[in-house]
């Protein structure tokens, strides 16, 4: 309700009845831009990546290909459409072949309801710079995602190699996984913003709201980043896991799985598709987060202060700006963190990550109700009690078995070391009695193994 | 419009209760059970745009959910028996006669 | 004092007791007592019976039971139904002291031994139900204890009778609750189509004015009645059942249980629905004269014994259901005091031949020969018993078969004519058995080749396959000894009493059959004048 | 409908993209037979054999799809409930409450018995 | 989109108390599972869930004194009215009698998804694991029973039906003994009941493209109001109608009832075999007589066939069988078509009343009954479980006699033999559908009620005058519980034989209003 109110105050901010309206062929240029601008935002992307992580690591990156070495992804890319394309035969010909269109496909869709600026005149047309907007326009990046999953498990289960559907199902798990703590830190911003559509959300995040404590007016950020902070770090932890980036890069880990479920897809156009819709899913993930986090298309605070930065085709600038923000927090975690082991990643996920998210959903709920209805506090605050009490005693029963169970296993191997120190041969352990002469000492013939 | 809508459900539901009579694995014939279920979900959204009410739509939530539940229950039991018997067919499953 | 719920209690607490105390034979002392009791009470009963009285239920009792159905807790007896619960009052002391070694495991015939408790204790409950089913006077308990009966009957059959007995206990049971299910059904609707919410019979009688609903009505009630009676075609399960019984519960199947069928159509069938009584009455009176002489012709040619007995039964039900629906007070009186005579007269020949099976193991007439010689007072009460069966003056039967046959004739007088044959042949059967099984050389007993179907059909499996006459002296037929004296000598008594002077039983019969005529005849004022015509032309 | 559309057209260009590539990717590059290239990759030695249609997945992965239903169906109640939230007031944080509580406790129960558990 | 201010709901807890409890003890008892140490889990679940039980029976006795609503609750969803609140009580102490005998050892599995004969299985065993999750299954299953046969809106009967339904497949396959017979059982009935619930979910979709809503009150509404539509409706009706027949074993939809409840432990068989008829006939009654009393002249007809059919099948199959659950599955298809022949009579609303109060007093009468009877076969064990087979039960009568006799009891009273309960149960039904001009069906009903009667016979007739066999069944020395199941249900048999007034008036009273809309 309230953003939708707050819609009628500034027309500036497109809302949902402005979309849909569009002839035909605008539709198709800005589906064309948006298509292009992804296509070079990948090779620019793979560039820049190579690029900040050398110089992080005080490396030069590339630089032979083109001025700073910017033409090397295209190298890179036309080398792979001129490598042989191997299909090893046992694979599934259909599934192999459709997998990486399973994949690209709806990670280019997704971007189509990432607003990336107010209404502005192209062609002689008014319509806001965002391809389509829907009322459950977010979840159709959900949807996305999960389809996107399909790709994956088919790319692993049509290569029909034990490397293939070992990376395909722990990609599939880990997606999946992820895909639930991300459609629950969204649960506040929508708390919040009172609608899915995302050119409403953007619009929601135009003003903060503003808290009366004690008579004082104190504004409220307006940004769900600040205001959401615990949704936001978790959506930045999820978006990480979503894309398979380190450090929850294990589909691809290269020192267990080789490459995951892409081994077969060895070096041809077909991985490049692949490797395509990888890095595309990471700039939607990003839009997604600057979408609903990080106030969308609008300009960050001391340049909000200029009254033009909001209108017109500036807000463009400051989406790209922010979406080269966010890339760089990627790239810088790949710089700098360590891939998690496989059990660390569920673990994360389904033990830390799905809780926390919830209680705080709760909370946030909880505070909102407060504020909307004056009455009946007293029992809000009873229940938040019993439910943090009870968490905190769950929690706490948790930690003490752990602790225990702990104490009592450390114990037992203390035990069994101080034991197997006195005594080698207790326990079963093999060891060779003292007196036995060594092998080396006695001058004898060596037997060949296997022939006992 | 919505007749097509509602003619594909009515083809899916037979698909998936044909699906079940016919197939003798159990994890496929539970498959059909899933396919019957959606191609109510559909009919359910179709006649909600029909009526031009959104009861069909919550009702297609509800028969998410109990779909769901359905798939947690049901593979639990396939896998059972899978595990004790080693096949999924249901017509290895013959010690209920008379 | 509660008179008839006494009656019908004394009995169930007895069974309780029978079945807690401790030594076999405390239970059947126990038994005789209670059963004595009841008898006792019995006759205090018919002593303050009045049967002047203008109410027609005496000693009645009403209570609500179930007053969602419209049933009630609803005794009362007028005179037939007394002299059938004195009937039974006489016959259960004398089963017991007839069964006292039953379920023993003694004697040549015996099953093994069983629970002689549990049979004593079945006992009593069946007294309890048969007082039950004649003193009802709301339709539903009445078809409470009408279903409820068979049960005890059931146990009894099927796990102390003869080799084949849990054949002839489902075949009875099966037969049984088939044509009860279809008196249900006639229940229900009649409550539903009468809707006076009530079962209590006086309410209802002729309350169903449609005729077709009538037919349909009576249609369900009969059926169970002819089938519980047995009436011909629906006669299949009493031979089986009353040749695998123990000779005790043959004794009370035939010589009671089976006098609720006709009972119920005197006092059901009748009254409920006169009219359409009056439409079916030829065709009942076909199949009773059908089963008259069918069941005379049958019994002469068997070989068992009690299916013999049990053949004879069909021929009587023949008679009686002849003397209900022939609708004349006569032959109602006749009926009902037939019932009464039948019980004792066949009582006797069932115990007697059970005598005989117990000491020789076998129910086959071939078996037997000469008995006389070496058992004169056991052959001479079998004598009396069967002259009874086929009704020579001087015995209570003959009072009673000539009533009916006396008011059959003044209506239809072509059946009667027939149903008279059904009394020449009784002659042939009776006397036939009784030559071959009495008179002539003492026999050794034939045994049929092991595992042969006849010997499967007569011979008990336990008894012993060599003769018994090796083991027991004068071919292992001793006389009757004194307690089976005891069993005797009332029944031949009660026979020879009634024979000579029946006015005492009859003057308690005819007031409630006039009633119960009466009844029917409100619709139709001068039905007999009627009929007569009709009969004429 | 009409907001679908532009969807539509961004998808037919991907998917055209997309299997455009596929679809050449044996024809762009040279073709050089080897035996070994007919293999799939394991690191050098035989490959496993595969079992005929693939073999089947390990069970800990179902568990892991059965509690993603579940937790993804939550998901689909959460998002109305968060975006009607203002008008539900106090009874909807009451019955979400409810409901949430009651998906934790299967959560603990799963929980304690291992099924989040890898190894 | 529209932008209509969503009115928040209401709920009446209070109402709903006795269901909220069970839902919530059973919550409960997953917390249990997941955090009270396994020695001691069964001691909890036991007392909790027989609390559970008796609070919520305690609940619903309260709601019953505190006087019906005269609107049904939660936003229309769910009625609180008079034969709910009587389903409920006798869902209720079913269950209560039910949980007694699941309470007893060695009837569930230790470990389900062990193979049997492996080590993994003897590890289970030794290490005292036990599935005790039965407990709170048991109180999902009977929540989703006491939902589903109140629900006044078919989405909320369809959530009952499953919530009822899904716990039960699991638990059919957690037998200790015959293991693979009770997977088997598990997964077929899992199979078919999904696949019926699909049809009722078909059908329901298909009565609300015609009526635009799925409340059942509005679907009453819509049979007059909307035209040009009946197709529709019809094939709806018909769905849903196969879909809950399914549910109650009517033919021929029965298939499922004997293979599950040979192969489902005998414990959970006796839970569902009494509880879920009792569920499901609510369940019916409320949709053909609440929201599609209006069509009556249309399924009539078809319900009239689906009753004959049901009590031939029922009666004729079960001569046929030799294993005594089979067999006790089969009697009580039967049973279904008898009490379907009370769904036939409906007419006017006295006769309503009447016909409603029957049916409450049979599924009372036969519950417990069958109870009773499951307790018993519990108890008739040999070296491999229980004896299933008929012939096993030869001589029993000798062998054990009170034990026979109480069996012997709860036949006759499934045959219907005055002085026990089942008779004034048909009885009750049969006058009812004699005042509802059912007469034929009456007569098909005793027919085949005689039919019955010979297989129940049978059984007697094998356990009483049969010698017993030298290797026969011994008898389980009967735990508290069990005896004291068996003695409730004999009990019940009984006193609903002599004095079924008190019970008759509580189901008049509780019919007398029919159904809240």
């Amino acid at each position: 309700m309230n953003a939708r109110t707050l819609l009628a105050a500034d027309p500036n901010f497109p809302g949902l009845a402005d979309f849909g309206k569009d002839p035909l062929w605008i539709s198709i240029i800005k589906a064309a831009v948006i298509f292009i601008v992804l296509m070079l935002g990948v090779l620019f992307g793979v560039w820049f990546e190579r690029k900040l992580i050398s110089r992080m690591q005080n490396r030069y990156g590339p630089n032979r290909a083109g001025k700073f070495g910017l033409l090397q992804s295209v190298a890179d890319g036309l080398k792979m459409g001129l490598k042989e394309d191997l299909m090893p035969r046992t694979v599934d010909k259909v599934i192999y072949f459709i997998a990486p269109v399973v994949l690209a496909v709806p990670a280019f869709l997704a971007f189509s309801v990432i607003p990336m600026g107010p209404k502005v005149w192209m062609f002689g047309v008014e319509t806001p710079l965002q391809l389509t907007d829907l009322p459950v326009a977010v979840l159709l990046v959900l949807a996305m995602a999960s389809i996107g999953v399909y790709g994956i498990v088919l790319a692993g289960w049509g290569s029909r190699s034990p490397y293939s559907v070992l990376g395909g199902l722990r990609a599939s798990a880990q997606v999946v996984s992820y895909e639930i703590a991300m459609g629950l830190s969204f649960v506040g911003v929508f708390l919040f913003a009172g609608t899915l559509s995302t050119s409403e959300i953007v619009a929601a995040q135009a003003q903060g709201g503003a808290l009366t404590l004690g008579g004082l007016q104190i504004p409220l950020p307006s940004w769900y980043m600040i205001l959401l902070i615990p949704s936001f770090l978790i959506y930045i932890i999820t978006m990480l896991g979503e894309t398979n980036r380190v450090p929850f890069d294990l589909p691809e880990g290269e020192g267990e799985l080789v490459g995951g479920f892409q081994t077969e897809y060895s070096n041809s156009l077909k991985f490049a598709v692949i490797m395509l819709a990888e890095y595309v899913n990471v700039f939607v993930v990003s839009a997604v987060s600057i979408t609903l986090f990080m106030g969308g298309w609008q300009a960050p605070w001391p340049i909000s202060m200029w009254d033009g930065a909001n209108t017109g085709w500036w807000p463009l600038l400051w989406f790209f700006l922010k979406m080269v923000l966010v890339f760089s927090f990627f790239v810088w975690c790949r710089a700098s963190l360590p891939r998690v082991r496989y059990d660390q990643l569920m673990a994360l996920g389904w033990k830390i990550l799905i809780p926390v998210n919830l209680a705080w959903i709760m909370l946030v709920a909880t505070v909102k109700a407060m504020r909307l209805e004056s009455v009946d506090r007293s029992l809000v605050l009873i229940v938040l009690a019993v439910v943090v009490i009870g968490c905190l005693g769950i929690w706490w029963r948790f930690d003490s078995v752990l602790q225990k169970r702990k104490e009592t296993r450390a114990a037992q191997v203390q035990a069994e070391f101080e034991q197997l120190q006195a005594e080698p041969s207790a326990g079963g352990f093999p060891v060779p009695p003292l007196d036995l002469p060594h092998y080396h000492g006695v001058a004898r013939k060596e037997v060949p193994s296997g022939s006992n | 419009m919505t007749t097509h809508y509602l003619v594909l459900s009515a083809l899916l539901f037979a698909i998936g209760a044909v699906g079940v009579l016919v197939r003798r694995n159990a994890i496929v014939v539970f498959m059909c059970v899933e396919l019957m279920l959606n191609a109510c979900n559909l009919a359910f959204v179709t006649f909600a745009r029909q009526q031009g009410n959104l009861d069909g739509q919550i009702i297609a939530f509800f028969v998410m959910v109990v779909a769901a539940a359905e798939v947690v229950i049901g593979l639990a039991i396939i896998v059972m028996i899978f595990r004790t018997r080693r096949s999924a067919s249901v017509d290895d499953a013959n010690l209920l006669k008379y | 004092m509660p008179w008839l719920s006494t009656l019908m209690a004394v009995p169930v607490l007895g069974a309780v007791g029978v079945s807690l105390v401790k030594s076999d034979k405390l239970a059947k002392q126990l038994a005789l007592v209670v059963s004595l009791v009841v008898l006792a009470l019995t006759v205090v009963l018919a002593v303050q019976f009045d049967p002047a009285s203008g109410t027609r239920f005496q000693f009645a009792e009403v209570y609500d039971w179930i007053p969602r159905f419209g049933v009630h807790y609803g005794v009362g007896v007028d005179g037939i139904a007394l002299v059938l619960i004195a009937l039974s009052a006489v016959l259960v002391p004398i089963v017991i002291l007839a069964s006292w070694h039953d379920a023993d495991g003694s004697g040549a015939a015996a099953p093994p031994k069983r629970s002689v408790k549990t049979y004593f204790a079945l006992l009593l409950v069946l007294e309890a139900m048969m007082i039950g089913v004649f003193a009802a006077t709301d339709v539903f308990l009445f078809y409470v204890f009408f279903e409820a009966m068979l049960i005890p009957m059931y146990f009894m059959i099927g796990s102390y009778g003869g080799a084949q007995r849990s054949y002839a206990a489902v075949k009875f049971l099966l037969y049984s609750l088939f044509g009860g299910l279809l008196m249900l059904v006639a229940v229900i609707a009649l409550y539903v189509v009468a809707g006076k919410n009530t079962f209590m019979f006086p309410e209802l009688i002729a309350a169903v004015q449609d005729p077709t609903t009538q037919k349909w009505l009576f249609a369900g009630f009969f059926i169970a009645f002819a089938v519980k009676a047995p009436l011909w075609p629906f006669h299949t399960w009493l031979p089986d059942a009353a040749a695998q019984a123990p000779a005790g519960a043959a004794v009370l199947l035939v010589g009671v249980l089976d006098k609720v069928g006709t009972y119920g159509m005197l006092r059901f069938c009748l009254e409920l629905f006169p009219e359409a009584s009056k439409f079916f009455t030829p065709l009942v009176i076909v199949l009773a004269v059908v089963g008259i002489v069918y069941g005379a012709i049958v019994a002469i040619g068997q070989t068992d014994m009690k299916r013999l007995i049990a053949y004879t039964s069909i021929s009587h039900f023949g008679f009686i259901a002849l003397g209900v629906f022939a609708m004349t007070s006569n032959a109602g009186a006749g009926a009902t005091l037939y019932m009464v005579n039948h019980g004792f007269s066949t009582g006797a020949l069932f115990l007697i031949a059970g005598f005989l099976i117990y000491r020789r193991g076998s129910s086959r007439i071939a078996d037997y020969g000469g008995v006389q010689k070496v058992a004169p007072l056991l052959a001479g009460t079998f004598l009396i018993a069967g002259l009874s069966g086929l009704s020579l003056p001087g015995l209570s039967t003959f009072v009673s078969e000539f009533m009916v046959l006396l008011g059959t004739y003044q209506r239809y007088p072509v059946p009667a004519i027939i149903a008279t044959s059904g009394v020449v042949l009784a002659a042939v059967y009776v006397l036939w058995m009784y030559q071959r099984m009495m008179t002539g050389a003492p026999k050794e007993p034939a045994y049929a080749v092991p595992g042969s179907p006849e010997e499967a059909a007569h011979v008990l499996p336990d008894s012993p396959k060599e003769p018994v006459s090796s083991k027991k002296p004068a071919l292992g037929l001793p006389d009757l000894n004194l307690r089976e004296i005891f069993v005797v000598a009332p029944l031949v008594a009660v026979l020879l009493v009634l024979g000579f002077y029946p006015k005492p039983v009859l003057d308690v019969i005819n007031p409630a059959v006039d009633k119960t005529l009466s009844s029917i005849n409100l619709e139709q004022p001068k039905p007999a004048v009627a009929d007569q015509k009709g009969a004429g032309q | 409908m009409d907001v679908y559309a532009p969807i539509l057209v961004l998808a037919v260009l991907a998917a055209g993209f997309a299997i455009f590539s596929v679809t050449i990717a044996p024809f762009t590059g040279p073709k050089r037979w080897n035996r070994a290239k007919l293999d799939a990759y394991e690191c050098g030695i035989e490959p496993t054999p595969q079992p005929v249609g693939g073999g089947r997945f390990p069970l800990k992965y179902m568990v892991t799809a059965m509690l993603f239903i579940v937790f993804d169906i939550e998901i689909i109640f959460l998002y109305p409930w968060a975006v009607a939230f203002d008008q539900l007031g106090m009874f909807g944080l009451v019955e979400m409450l409810l409901f949430i509580v009651t998906v934790l406790v299967a959560y603990a129960y799963v929980w304690r018995r291992k099924g989040l558990d890898w190894d | 989109m529209n932008d209509a201010i969503i009115q928040p709901p209401t709920i009446e807890y209070a109402l709903l108390s006795p269901m909220l409890l069970v839902f919530g003890a059973a919550i409960i008892g997953v917390l249990i599972e997941a955090f009270a140490p396994r020695y001691l889990r069964k001691s909890i679940h036991m007392p909790l869930t027989l609390l559970a039980l008796v609070g919520a029976f305690l609940m619903t006795v309260l709601n019953a004194v505190n006087g019906l609503p005269d609107a049904p609750a939660a936003m229309g969803s769910v009625a609180v009215d008079g034969p709910s609140l009587f389903i409920w009580g006798v869902i209720l102490v079913l269950a209560l009698v039910s949980t007694l005998l699941i309470n007893d050892e060695e009837q569930f599995v230790a470990q389900a998804a062990a193979v049997p004969g492996s080590p993994d299985e003897e590890e289970a065993i030794l290490s005292g694991y036990a599935q005790t999750e039965v407990y709170p299954l048991l109180l999902f299953s009977v929540g989703g029973m006491l939902l589903f046969a109140s629900a006044n809106d078919l989405l909320i009967m369809f959530v009952g039906l499953e919530v009822m339904s899904l716990p039960l497949y699991l638990l059919c396959g957690l037998a200790r003994r015959r293991r693979l017979l009770s997977q088997e059982a598990s997964v077929k009935y899992f199979l078919l009941g999904a696949f019926s619930s699909a049809f009722f979910l078909y059908g329901m979709a298909l009565i609300y493209g015609y009526a635009g809503s799925v409340d059942l009150r509005a679907i009453s509404a819509s049979l007059s109001a909307v035209s040009g539509q009946e197709t529709l409706l019809l094939i709806g009706t018909a769905m849903l109608g196969i879909g809950l027949l399914f549910k109650i074993g009517a033919a021929p939809f029965q298939a499922w009832k004997p293979d599950v409840y040979q192969g489902a432990p005998t414990a959970v068989t006796a839970l569902m075999a009494s509880t879920v008829l009792v569920a499901a006939f609510g369940a019916v009654l409320r949709v053909f007589w609440v929201a599609l009393g209006g069509l009556e002249w249309n399924w009539k007809p078809v319900m009239w066939g689906v009753a004959i059919l049901t009590m031939i099948v029922g009666a004729i199959l079960a001569i046929t069988q030799t294993e005594i659950k089979r067999m006790l599955a089969y009697s009580s298809i039967a049973h279904a078509g008898f009490l379907l022949t009370g769904i036939v009579a409906v007419g006017a609303a006295e006769q309503n009343a009447q016909a409603l109060s029957a049916i409450l007093f049979y599924l009372a009468a036969y519950g417990f009954t069958t109870v009773g009877a499951f307790a018993v076969v519990t108890m008739v064990r040999d070296a491999g479980g229980e004896a299933g087979h008929l012939s096993r039960w030869a001589g029993l009568g000798k062998r054990s006699p009170v034990l026979a006799g109480i069996f012997a009891l709860f036949l006759l009273a499934f045959a219907g033999i005055p002085l026990t309960s089942g008779f004034f149960g048909k009885y009750a039904v049969f006058s009812a559908a004699v005042a509802g001009d059912a007469l034929p069906l009456v007569v098909v009903g005793v027919v085949s009620s005689a039919i019955a009667a010979f297989f129940y016979v049978r059984v007697i007739v094998l356990m009483f005058f049969s010698e017993p066999s030298a290797d026969g069944p011994s008898i389980a020395a009967p735990t508290v519980g069990t005896s004291a199941v068996v003695a409730l249900a004999a009990a019940a048999t009984v006193v609903l034989g002599i004095f079924p007034q008190p019970v008759l008036d509580l189901a008049d009273q509780a019919a007398s209003a029919l159904f809240i809309r």
